[in-house]
């Protein structure tokens, strides 16, 4: 991979960190509430598939969408106010953290039901082929979601229509409290390629050159019209399900030995070792993303609420 | 203007608007070479080729949700359920997507998406494949509710609807599909959505009837003017938007209304209508607002047991005759 | 009597019929370990084991289906939906299968099923987590729903619905799990349904309001109280089968009445009281039956806009002295 | 296998492809309305299947489920009149055609949303599995509904909780006129099994041996408590989708070939051949399935209609 892509994922990497940690910090000081899920853990994934991404091509994200959505170029200060409700938030406040999107720069949104943005993802890779463009969709989702029917029915349409889009599967091996052994009926998820035909490959969700290797073959395909692959990254998140959980599934030891295994301190290590970047330039890169973040957070929570004068607008186009 | 029949009336609106646009396309089960069970897609494939005609697996949720991502980004989907009670398996996709992403995303997102298909009594489909359900789509904010009860309002909405850049459910009834009308031939021939159409006008009181059950108010209203009750019937043609002005208006004038759906009666439209227009033309009222809609069972197989079921004509009679004490 | 929360009070009757009935089981998202994201199955785990306390995949569809089809052959299952705007993915499995089956099979099956869950405003959950959905489940016949606003309620109404042999729609809402009161220690204690429970009585209006509107309906009471407005507070409890004989008991002394819910006003269950308060009380009406609900827009996530969305004690407020005409 | 089962499935075939004959003949009378799905052509699936399940053993059955009614255990003759909506129906002509049951002879119903009976078959084994009883559960379904969400969901559930069931794919190539290779992922459903990591076999659905083999070891699986199989019977539908369909999706030679894959043929020819029965006995018991289905459809025909006074009865379990 050149220089520049892996130092773009690694910042992107950082932003989305340090976004997460700010936002955790102002649901603790209660400027911010709802359903918050963290991404912290899971960055390599996002940063480095969307990497591979025009602002043209499309994504669907999940209730764990932030880090997401930065990497598929969301503004961070933006991406703040609109998980704080405020009106200069993505979606004006009526959305929120779970609900979040830049549909012009082909984040087609987060969505806080389950399964539910593969088909709509499905879509918009069927609008790709019938406009005949070389977009191509990413559908994010979560283990658990891989046993909700549309993520059946979403691979075998787009199997089907051999359509240009990339399900990747973002395995932290919960959903909720639940053990993906305990709700899932296969060890890998990729096996259910099998189901529609398609290419299935687990990678290390932890390790942006193996994600980087599978997206770039499943975008390749998909642009030759080969239609659909499964993408299955194993990960780990470190915090609770939401801001709030008890965590009564998992044990300490297990955090602790998944976060040894830190996707930004792994990109560092190659970094150094490899002579790309020296520990102060890396150092000079946390400090920018967490101005950019504490900028973000400053513009958050200095914006207003939104006016509930216009409470009404919006539900239909004109 | 041309006699046609009301899925006639469908198809040509399609292939009229899939010519002049080219985003336009058709999703659903069997419509491609089989031109829908009903034939409302007949020929689609023929002119426009497989890639804008599409066949669709057996999987409604997958397709609606194929249709919101479509219409989000740049396409006009028309996507065709073989029946309307199939909205209860993808009933996420419409009512937690399909309505609400526009707001929940502040505005900046676009849906220009149909989804058709018929539903209610007529063939003997018992229970799962014989309702209207329409109700369901008018309690969630964000979509458009069409129901057209003669070929020219199907024309004319449905024409309305693919120009439309919202989501719209456009629910066609299937013992209606071989009943015939005129028909403009203007292509751009559109009814607006939330008009009421006065099919007869009266004095001493009023219906509102929806789709297949405009034709039994009418025909109840013809054997009441025999004896000197003189019913005014309106077809709301769209229930969201409702043209409740206009019910209102009508409601004022004659004191009295009934409101005839072929949904169960309890949380019907029905129940809507009724509210609003007592709210609105409450000291008007010389007695209650009436509802009329099918009992509380399932449609039942048998023929015998589903007329007691769905309102009739005599059913209507009856009605009318109570709101006017006579 | 003990003092309980609402949440526990459900957990208790779950746990008491789990112990009283082999055949009750539960099952649903994280209900065994966490005993629910709500606390609603907390210890079941430890007392009956996996078996009868199953955590199940995200698979809202299969895992009410097989609710299903375990009640359809002997057992009782309870299942939680972890919010009850999940029923949208599951919509088919409710309406066409559990609501019909019975009827269809020409009463030749039983369905002891109750699917409870919460839902509501109050966490900041947004458009697709704060929805107030009951209404969908009274339009189709074969369900019974159930919305208790009181840890009291709550008790008595899950017991009837669980020893009841019909498939029960029991929605508990999120904003109440943390609130106390009485509940009785009797293992026999239940509330029947289709009993409204009147809150407060009064005599010049009448207000009929849902689970968390009860209490702000009982706030605007006592604040109308010292403006020499006296209102009688009626709690339905059960919307299906609805007691509108009381409601109606009360409507004729008051001569006003105004029905408040928490789901949207178009085609909520206001509609339908509505309507029907008016059908059999219409002499009696000095105005006509109001309706309170959230405005037509998908809830939003900003608490300054959901406030704005959701009938609050002053709204209440105003809409009584509307109908009062003070 | 033993001759007296060989003699009753064979005897559930002929039942039922009389049964269907009359159907039809009394649609093109207009004795019969509605939507009436044939199955004849694919009567070895039914009765092979149910030749191995008791009463008190469950089956879920679809739109196309007058032979797995009748091979369960339904008498013709209520069966006929629900078809008819009489009152002496299976369920008072409250059903009819699509939504037959007979719950007391483990028929838990036709189901006229597709794939709708796979959820309720896996709760009817997870009913058998709390009650520790033997029973099992077959599921019948199309190849069509494999492409419905609760499909997958069924199938993960099942072999998630080990529960004691038998999914059987009646992949008769079509889902109304769309060839399963324009709907269907995968050449074989059966491959599907995969995902959900249990056996997974293809039969040929016309061969009585084959599918009694395939579901033999699958009940065995079932009741030793190791969970869920998959069945996928290739076979026919001789007659349109239902009564009117005009079948412009396919050929009359295909039809024609498949006719002479006749699974009744085949097992008389196979009778014949191994001196198990006489053409005489093969033509008695024709004769014999012949006046069931008359007397059958005579007392449908002479059973009068339910009456619309109880129209509102049995909504509700008093
Ligand atoms: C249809 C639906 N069912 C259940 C939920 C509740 N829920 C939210 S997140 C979640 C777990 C999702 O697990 P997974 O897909 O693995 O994503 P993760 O949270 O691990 O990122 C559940 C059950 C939901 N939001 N939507
Ligand atoms: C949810 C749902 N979608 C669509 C239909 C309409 N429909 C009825 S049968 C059928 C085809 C089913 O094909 P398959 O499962 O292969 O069964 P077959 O008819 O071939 O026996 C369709 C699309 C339905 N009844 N239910
Ligand atoms: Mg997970
Ligand atoms: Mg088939």
């Amino acid at each position: 991979m050149d220089k520049k892509r892996l130092q773009s994922i690694y910042e992107t990497m950082l932003t989305i960190r340090y976004f997460e940690d700010k936002a955790l910090s102002l649901f603790e000081e209660n400027q911010l509430r709802g359903s918050v899920h963290l991404c912290t853990g899971q960055e390599a994934v996002a940063a480095t598939v969307c990497s591979h991404l025009r602002d043209e091509d499309y994504i669907t994200s999940t209730h764990r969408g932030h880090g997401h959505c930065i990497a598929k170029g969301a503004e961070p200060d933006k991406a703040m106010a609109e998980l704080m409700g405020k009106a200069a938030g993505y979606c004006q406040g009526r959305g929120g953290s779970m609900h979040i999107a830049d549909v012009t720069k082909g984040n087609l949104g987060a969505n806080a039901i389950v399964g539910a943005g593969l088909p709509i993802a499905a879509g918009a890779a069927l609008s790709a082929k019938l406009r005949k463009t070389d977009q191509v969709a990413v559908a994010f989702f979560g283990d658990g979601a891989s046993n909700e029917g549309v993520f059946h029915e979403a691979l075998n349409l787009a199997s089907v229509w051999k359509l240009p889009i990339i399900f990747v599967c973002e395995n932290n091996q919960f959903g909720i409290s639940t053990h993906v052994s305990k709700s899932t009926s296969v060890q890998d998820i990729a096996v259910r390629a099998k189901a529609y035909d398609i290419p299935g490959e687990v990678v290390d969700g932890n390790d942006v050159f193996s994600i980087d290797e599978a997206i770039k073959r499943a975008i390749k395909r998909a642009k030759a019209g080969e239609g659909p692959s499964l993408i299955e990254c194993k990960t780990y998140r470190w915090y609770g399900h939401w801001i709030g959980d008890p965590q009564v599934y998992r044990t300490k030891e297990d955090v602790e030995s998944w976060k040894k295994k830190c996707p930004i301190k792994r990109l560092e290590t190659y970094f150094l070792e490899n002579k790309i970047m020296t520990q102060q330039e890396l150092t000079v890169m946390h400090n920018k993303a967490v101005e950019v973040i504490d900028a973000a957070a400053d513009f958050a929570i200095s914006s207003s609420d939104p006016d509930p004068a216009f409470v009404l607008d919006n539900v239909y186009c004109e | 203007m041309s006699i046609k029949k009301y899925a006639v009336a469908i198809r040509d609106v399609i292939q009229q608007e899939m010519s002049r646009d080219e985003n336009v396309f058709v999703m659903g089960e069997d419509i491609a070479g089989q031109g829908g069970i009903f034939g409302c897609t007949r020929g689609l494939l023929e002119e426009f080729g497989e890639e804008r005609v599409r066949n669709t697996p057996i999987s409604e949720a997958c397709f609606i949700g194929a249709g919101v991502g479509a219409s989000l980004t740049g396409m006009r989907p028309i996507i065709e359920l073989m029946y309307m009670d199939f909205t209860y398996v993808a009933m996420d996709q419409i009512l937690n997507q399909a309505a609400k992403i526009r707001y929940m995303y502040g505005g900046k997102a676009t849906l220009p998406l149909v989804i058709r298909g018929q539903q209610g009594i007529g063939r003997g489909n018992a229970g799962t494949h014989s309702q209207s359900v329409e109700a369901f789509f008018t309690h969630i904010p964000g979509l458009k509710v069409a129901m057209p009860s003669t070929p020219a309002d199907a024309a004319g909405l449905l024409r309305t609807a693919i120009r439309d850049n919202n989501p719209i459910m456009f629910f066609e009834h299937k013992a209606l599909y071989a009943s015939s009308g005129e028909v403009s031939d203007d292509p751009n021939f559109a009814i607006p959505f939330g008009k009421a159409s006065v099919m007869r006008e009266g004095t001493d009181a009023t219906v509102i009837a929806t789709s297949l059950m405009v034709s039994r108010a009418l025909e109840a209203a013809e054997k009441l003017a025999e004896g000197s009750i003189d019913v005014e019937v309106i077809d709301p043609r769209t229930i969201l938007p409702l043209d409740i002005e206009t019910i209102v208006e009508s409601v004022k004038k004659t004191g009295r209304a009934l409101v005839v759906h072929e949904a169960h009666r309890t949380m019907g439209i029905g129940a809507e209508i009724a509210a609003e227009v007592t709210q609105r033309a409450f000291v008007y009222l010389d007695a209650p607002v009436a509802r009329l809609g099918a009992k509380a069972c399932t449609l039942p197989f048998s023929l015998v047991l589903e007329n007691a079921v769905v309102p009739g004509v005599d059913d209507i009679i009856e009605g009318i005759r109570k709101i006017c004490y006579k």
